[in-house]
């Protein structure tokens, strides 16, 4: 049908009803009054107060002498912008990809019909449980040189090994991403998983019968049915991306130097500790704008495809 | 119900027993650290003992960082603590935005002006008024050393930087690290700081790290300075990226390494271990920098408030601070020395000893300057310029100290 | 029971274009049964909802027993529906599925205890009310819904093609089942279905609904003989009313058209004389399956009959009859032949045509010719 | 679910067992550590390697971490921290888990002109990174009179949850048959009726979901946690940062990882216990697009 709610939009025709009829068309309505308030304030008052913010020249508290686009021209000749906005391209691909790659991948080998299936699950998916400060304290310990992973190797016996990427400033960015893939590469096998079970097992019988291979059923039936599940996950992992501060806090700092600082830390740093209020909102403005290029065609395609279905 | 009443009841109580001019004051800071905690802890006593409740405020971690925005919030919520650590600059900003509570009472009756050295006072006051208390001087240009080590290797304690990398080169090669560092951004700045001052001179320092002059900063004593920092990554672990300074002073009570460029608070670290100064360990000043004093003030901004008694308990606080009885303890367990110069250092270690002797000398003959790596040289917008400028710098394997000099200047200029 | 009047209903949904209801007006009187029929997106359900109340039309009135409900509240239309997928409560029991609208309305306990037990005797479904509805098999299912339906006696049902979710075995008992409860209660009812076997078989009045427009409104036995147009003739019936393109002829002073056989064998049936007015014109001959047979003894002779030799192309058998398909002026057309008069598929056979029962349409158009 | 027919153990089926397995490993090894770390001595953590286990199990870093390691100026351990985390975490959490079954439920079922708009919306709004919102937020929750209580962190962590559980509920009620609303509504009940009576009876699977992910999030959060919280109200993570930031020159691994699990702990608990309530929830409609 082409109209999948239940009740019809209000049509033109005033309701003549009584009190208590007026009241039952208003629930709705009224009944996400509060979220609409909130979320107006929240999120949309505030976004647009930091809006204003980055067209001031706001220094150690919001001030509001305005000064055009002066932050952004700063912003863009600031070298550790650049570094932050590269890096975050690097982590964010990473770890979306190897999120994808490594929890879909698990979510296939246990829907084989596995034993113990529910343990498994747990332990993929614990990681989730853990704050983005525990898994960045016990990561940086575990990477570290003189303390983890190399230490081990070299008490075992394997003196040559090495690996000092937390201290390597061209490498640190990937420690980062493999401690966040750790921490998310579980619920995204959580969700595949929830998708490959709402497969019709019909469709892979008749599959079978066409005679075709298991990894080329999954490959070319089973993935790409998965659509939204993929979607979801993105969107998901796309905002941790951007938003990731706490793990990047706990690992590194943005060290060595600023080597693996991201969006989110430079705007922390320079609203709040640098005294560059005006740069600071101008960065976060910039980031809400990289956000809306991912999500709003995802939106579009979300509630299109809906009205559709 | 019934546990509510009871509650009810007791809060009721409470409020009956304690005394009237008793006042809560929460101090937000971020002394977290053993030596810094403990000095903290006897400020608390020292309050508790008046009758007032001592609310503690401490954001650990980032140097402050995570302090300052909550601070900042705080603030902009209408609901500032009574004393927050705040320091140098930042001082003026947040009395010119309105903050700040008038000392001046206190200050007149405890005579402040007094016993205080005008370049300290002048920090903390807006406008001619006080608004914020000292409570201790750090000098930020030392070098701690570990004699044992020196004496294992065989060499001697260096006051130059050219003796500096000749004697780390030994150690080195007698396998101890000769540098313990922590890889963050105020560490790389204090150690850069040091190498500054060597090689400008407190003169030229003052001009490029407090007045700015660009040519200053991107002249060939800078691109020298520069190069010698670079040159000092040779000498640290690879260890050191996102160590906490206090555990890289660890290792040099340890003898896992021969030296370490930090300001005094890291003898709180020493004498938290147990040691003595003058024998387990050694406190010189940092290579060429033995007439200077690059010095760092804490001090506690106290904000406007409108309770009365927590008004008072705050004016306590202030009071209670600049007295030489906790002038002493405080900065005994810090590993300062008091703002006061009246202080009798008699009790005091060595270090604080020398540091209080240098303090005085380099006031008269133009030696002491602020320290740019902690807040005092310059405003927090240009420091973060400087900062990255330097870190990236110190962690880049094949930069050009030439370049960065010039990189230096336009970061400062585009700051200010 | 009640009356349903429904007056001018137009609905277009938000800011669409295309109406989807354009002004259906409809008379029920009490205690008919009364079906919607039409092709998926007619406005069928459409309008069964805005009956119900759960959308609201944009123009036109409602009335149940001479009572404006234009603008009532679904609660207070006094309506029941059973729906497809049956929406029984998930969380509830089969007792507390029937009894939840006697509740919501504060019946008092014991009325309502007799009230379910009531209907659960009237359905059979005694044993089932204790159980989830996830215990239970489709039909059961189904009952359940007509129960929760049944429970408070309600003015008016309307049924939303109750049956389709069921195997054709249990489709036919089920509507055997509702066909009985029908005359023991003399329910008023509105169905929607899409099978015109159910319409046929369960209709006092068939209402046949095409993109939103009453296409015809009459007992099955009008909408099957006198169909008012070419969709509602080829949407009642199966195998469907073929249609045989033909030529309006004179010959002396009657009317006749040729009809030709694949193997151009010629054949001239009798026109009735209304159609005059198309003399030398194309019309459409609308013939039933039933219609054209092996020659039968009893309608021989007859002025509508006429025979000829078609070639038989494919045989259908259903049991009862074989259907076979044939070719009349290079159109297929379906006959219905008696099992026991053998004829091969490939094979020529003689057939019988009768004309009285036929129906015409003019080239092109929707509309009949009235003959 | 499929039944769990026995297969026989081919090759290829060793091979994905194996593989499974050291998935498993490589996930387990981080908490490994950290257990094995908090119950080592600090002599242990300096004589031993990463993976080797205690020479002697011991508590002591546990009962130091609850009950007696500093954090700033008081050495009370994080137990105080931890209870003043379920103060907050347990109201946000049934807060913002009802408005967002409540609002799923009128945008799934009571769609009006612009519910969709507004979806989108509030969408957004979890993707918004908090870090822009500290300062208004401060501004406004101090003309509020909550600035630096629980309730206003409590606040907080509804106005940023929201978006969240209103996505999870209303993917959820899109599945649930219109069908059985229309059943309702001529059975004579209301918008709240039905919503309490039909769809909250359904939604258990879906609560779960919400409970979980929100009781994480408000949990593990540190940054809302250091700025919208005063002294005697911040949370576990607070105290967590405060503790490990706390140290006298030697790092005390052993209590920090103790503390640190201390602080991971509740959440653990949950999704072991529930973690398959969780699953089952994502499969019956969470993740619907």
């Amino acid at each position: 049908m082409a109209h999948s709610g239940v009740v019809s939009e209000t049509t033109s025709q005033p309701a003549r009803g009584r009190l208590t009829q007026r009241l039952q068309q208003w629930l709705p309505k009224l009944a996400l009054a509060p979220t609409a308030a909130m979320a107006l304030v929240g999120i949309y008052g505030f976004m647009f107060w930091t809006g204003v913010l980055s067209f001031t020249g706001s220094t150690f508290l919001p001030s509001y002498e305005f000064v055009g686009f002066d932050q952004y021209v700063r912003l863009f000749g600031n070298a550790r912008w650049l570094t932050a906005c590269t890096n975050l391209a690097i982590f964010g691909f990473l770890f979306i990809f190897c999120c994808l790659a490594i929890g879909c991948f698990l979510a296939i080998l246990l829907d084989q019909r596995i034993r113990n299936e529910g343990v498994i699950r747990t332990i993929y998916l614990y990681p989730l449980a853990l704050s983005m400060i525990v898994t960045g304290t016990v990561w940086q310990w575990i990477l570290n040189p003189s303390l983890g992973l190399e230490k081990l190797m070299h008490d075992w016996g394997w003196t040559s090994f090495q690996f000092d990427w937390l201290t390597n400033p061209n490498m640190v960015i990937y420690t980062i991403v493999i401690a966040a893939v750790w921490q998310a590469s579980g619920f995204v096998m959580a969700l595949f998983l929830a998708g490959l079970r709402g497969i019709d097992p019909a469709i892979i019988n008749a599959a079978r019968v066409d005679g075709a291979s298991l990894p080329r059923i999954y490959l070319r039936i089973v993935l790409p049915s998965m659509r939204p599940v993929f979607f979801s996950s993105v969107m998901v992992l796309a905002h941790i991306a951007i938003k990731s501060f706490d793990l990047v806090m706990a690992m590194t700092s943005g060290g060595p130097g600023y080597a693996s600082d991201l969006p989110a830390m430079f705007m922390y740093s320079f609203t709040f500790t640098r005294g560059q209020m005006g740069l600071g909102a101008a960065s976060s403005i910039m980031m809400l704008a990289m956000l809306l290029a991912i999500l709003v065609p995802y939106l579009y395609s979300e509630l299109r495809g809906q009205r559709n279905g | 119900m019934k546990p509510i009443r009871h509650l009810l009841a007791a809060i009721g109580l409470s409020f009956v027993l304690s005394p009237a001019h008793a006042g809560q004051v929460e101090v937000l800071h971020w002394w977290t650290s053993g030596g810094e905690a403990k000095a903290m802890g006897v400020l608390k006593e020292m309050m508790e003992e008046q009758g007032h409740t001592w609310k503690d405020f401490a954001v650990a971690g980032g140097g402050g960082e995570a302090a300052m925005t909550v601070l900042k919030t705080r603030a902009v919520s209408g609901n500032p603590p009574a004393a927050a650590q705040i320091k140098g600059h930042d001082i003026q900003e947040w009395a010119k935005l309105g903050f700040l509570t008038n000392l001046d009472d206190v200050a007149k009756e405890e005579k402040w002006d007094q016993v205080l050295p005008p370049i300290v006072s002048d920090i903390m006051k807006y406008e001619g008024h006080y608004v914020a208390v000292p409570v201790n001087v750090h000098r930020v240009n030392w070098l701690w050393v570990n004699p044992d080590v020196f004496k294992k290797v065989g060499v001697e304690v260096p006051h130059t930087w050219d003796e500096f990398f000749e004697v780390a080169d030994k150690i080195k090669a007698a396998g101890i690290i000769p540098l313990a560092h922590g890889g963050q951004a105020w560490q790389d700045a204090t150690v850069f700081e040091a190498v500054a001052l060597a090689e400008l001179g407190p003169k030229d320092y003052t001009a490029a790290f407090v007045n700015h002059d660009m040519d200053v900063l991107s002249g060939p004593k800078m691109v020298e300075a520069l190069t010698k920092f670079h040159k000092i990554r040779d000498y640290i672990d690879p260890n050191a990226v996102g160590r906490d300074w206090n555990v890289a002073t660890k290792m040099v009570i340890n003898g896992d390494a021969a030296m370490q460029i930090m300001g005094d608070w890291a003898k709180g670290e020493f004498t938290a271990a147990d040691k003595v100064a003058g024998k387990d360990y050694e406190c010189v000043p940092a290579p060429g920098t033995e007439g200077s004093f690059t010095f760092n003030i804490d001090s506690l901004a106290m904000f406007k408030l409108n309770n009365e008694a927590n008004e008072k308990a705050q004016m306590d606080l202030a009071r209670t601070i600049l007295r030489p009885k906790f002038q002493t303890i405080f900065n005994k367990a810090k590993g300062s020395i008091p703002v006061r110069t009246d202080v009798d250092m008699a009790s005091f270690d060595d270090c604080a000893k020398a540091s209080m002797k240098a303090f005085k000398a380099t006031a008269e003959n133009g030696g002491l300057v602020p320290s740019m790596a902690h807040g005092m040289a310059t405003t927090s917008a240009v420091q973060g310029q400087i900062f990255d400028v330097i870190t990236n710098f110190f962690n880049t394997k094949d930069a050009d100290p030439e370049a960065t000099a010039k990189q230096l200047a336009s970061a400062v200029q585009s700051a200010l | 029971m009640a009356q349903l009047q429904l007056k001018g209903i137009r609905k277009t949904y938000g800011n669409a274009v295309q109406e989807t209801l354009k002004g259906i007006d409809i008379n029920i009187e009490s205690g008919e049964f009364l079906i919607l029929v039409g092709p998926s997106g007619c406005g069928k359900s459409t309008l069964m909802n805005s009956i119900a109340g759960l959308e609201t039309v944009t123009e036109g009135s409602i009335l149940i027993d001479g009572r404006d409900v234009t603008h009532a509240e679904p609660k207070d239309r006094d309506i029941a529906m059973v729906f497809q997928s049956y929406a029984l409560y998930p969380t509830m029991t089969v007792r507390e599925n029937i009894a939840f609208g006697l509740k919501i309305r504060r019946m008092p306990k014991e009325e309502i205890d007799a009230e379910v037990a009531r209907v659960a005797k009237l359905l059979q479904i005694e044993p089932l009310l204790d159980r989830k509805p996830s215990q239970l098999s489709g039909g059961q299912q189904q009952r359940v819904a007509m129960g929760r339906a049944l429970a408070r006696r309600p003015k008016l049902y309307l049924f939303d093609e109750p049956l389709s979710n069921l195997d054709a075995k249990l489709r036919v008992e089920m509507r055997t089942e509702i066909k009985r409860l029908h005359q023991r209660l003399g329910t008023t009812i509105v169905y929607v279905t899409h099978d015109q076997i159910e319409a046929m078989t369960l209709a006092d009045r068939i209402a046949v609904i095409k993109d939103g427009e009453l296409l015809q409104l009459g007992s099955p036995k009008e909408i099957y003989e006198r169909p008012s147009c070419r969709y509602v003739a080829s949407f009642i019936g199966s195998p469907a009313m073929s249609f045989i393109p033909l030529k309006v002829e004179r010959d002396g002073g009657n009317l006749r058209a040729s009809l030709r056989s694949a193997d151009d064998d010629q054949m001239y049936v009798p026109l009735p004389e209304k159609l005059a007015a198309y003399e030398g014109k194309e019309i459409h001959l609308g013939i039933r399956p039933e219609h054209i047979t092996q020659p039968l003894a009893h309608k021989a002779g007859q002025e509508a009959t006429s025979s000829g030799k078609f070639r038989i192309e494919v045989t259908e058998p259903t049991g009862p009859d074989v259907m076979a398909l044939i070719r009349i002026n290079d159109t297929e057309v379906h006959c219905r032949l008696d099992p026991d008069h053998t004829v091969d598929p490939g094979e020529p056979a003689e057939l019988m045509i009768d004309l009285s029962r036929a129906i015409y349409f003019e080239a092109g158009k929707e509309a009949r010719i009235d003959v | 679910m499929a039944s769990h027919a026995e297969k026989k153990l081919t090759p290829s089926r060793i091979l994905i067992y194996a593989t499974l397995l050291l998935a498993c490993v490589a996930y387990l090894i981080p908490v490994f550590i950290m257990i094995i770390t908090s119950f080592k001595t600090t002599g242990d953590i300096r004589s031993g390697n990463l993976m080797s286990f205690p020479e002697v199990w011991s508590v002591d870093a546990w009962i130091k971490a609850w009950s007696s390691a500093c954090t700033g100026v008081q050495c009370n351990g994080v137990s105080g921290f931890f209870w003043n985390s379920i103060k907050m975490a347990v109201p946000a959490v049934l807060i913002s888990t009802a408005l967002g079954a409540i609002n799923g439920y009128v945008l799934a079922k009571w769609r009006f002109r612009g519910s969709d708009i507004f979806f989108s919306l509030l969408l957004f709004g979890c993707f918004l990174p908090f870090q822009v919102i500290l300062l208004p937020m401060a501004a406004t929750l101090g003309k509020m009179g909550l600035a630096n209580t629980t309730t206003g962190l409590v606040i907080v962590h509804v106005v940023y949850g929201v978006a969240f559980t209103t996505l999870f509920f209303r993917n959820f009620y899109v599945g649930v048959p219109d069908a059985l609303i229309k059943a309702a509504r001529l059975d004579g009940a209301g918008f709240v009726t039905i919503f309490v009576r039909i769809l909250l009876p359904m939604s258990v699977p879906i609560i779960m979901v919400c409970i979980i992910w929100q009781f994480t999030q408000i949990w593990n959060d540190f940054l809302f946690g250091v700025v919208f919280a005063s002294g005697d109200s911040q949370p576990i993570t607070v105290g967590l940062n405060n503790l490990v930031n706390t140290s006298t020159g030697v790092k005390e691994y052993n209590v920090d990882m103790a503390a640190a699990m201390i602080a991971a702990l509740p959440t653990l608990v949950v999704y072991v216990l529930a973690g398959k309530y969780f699953i089952r929830g994502l499969t019956s409609g969470a993740v619907k697009g």
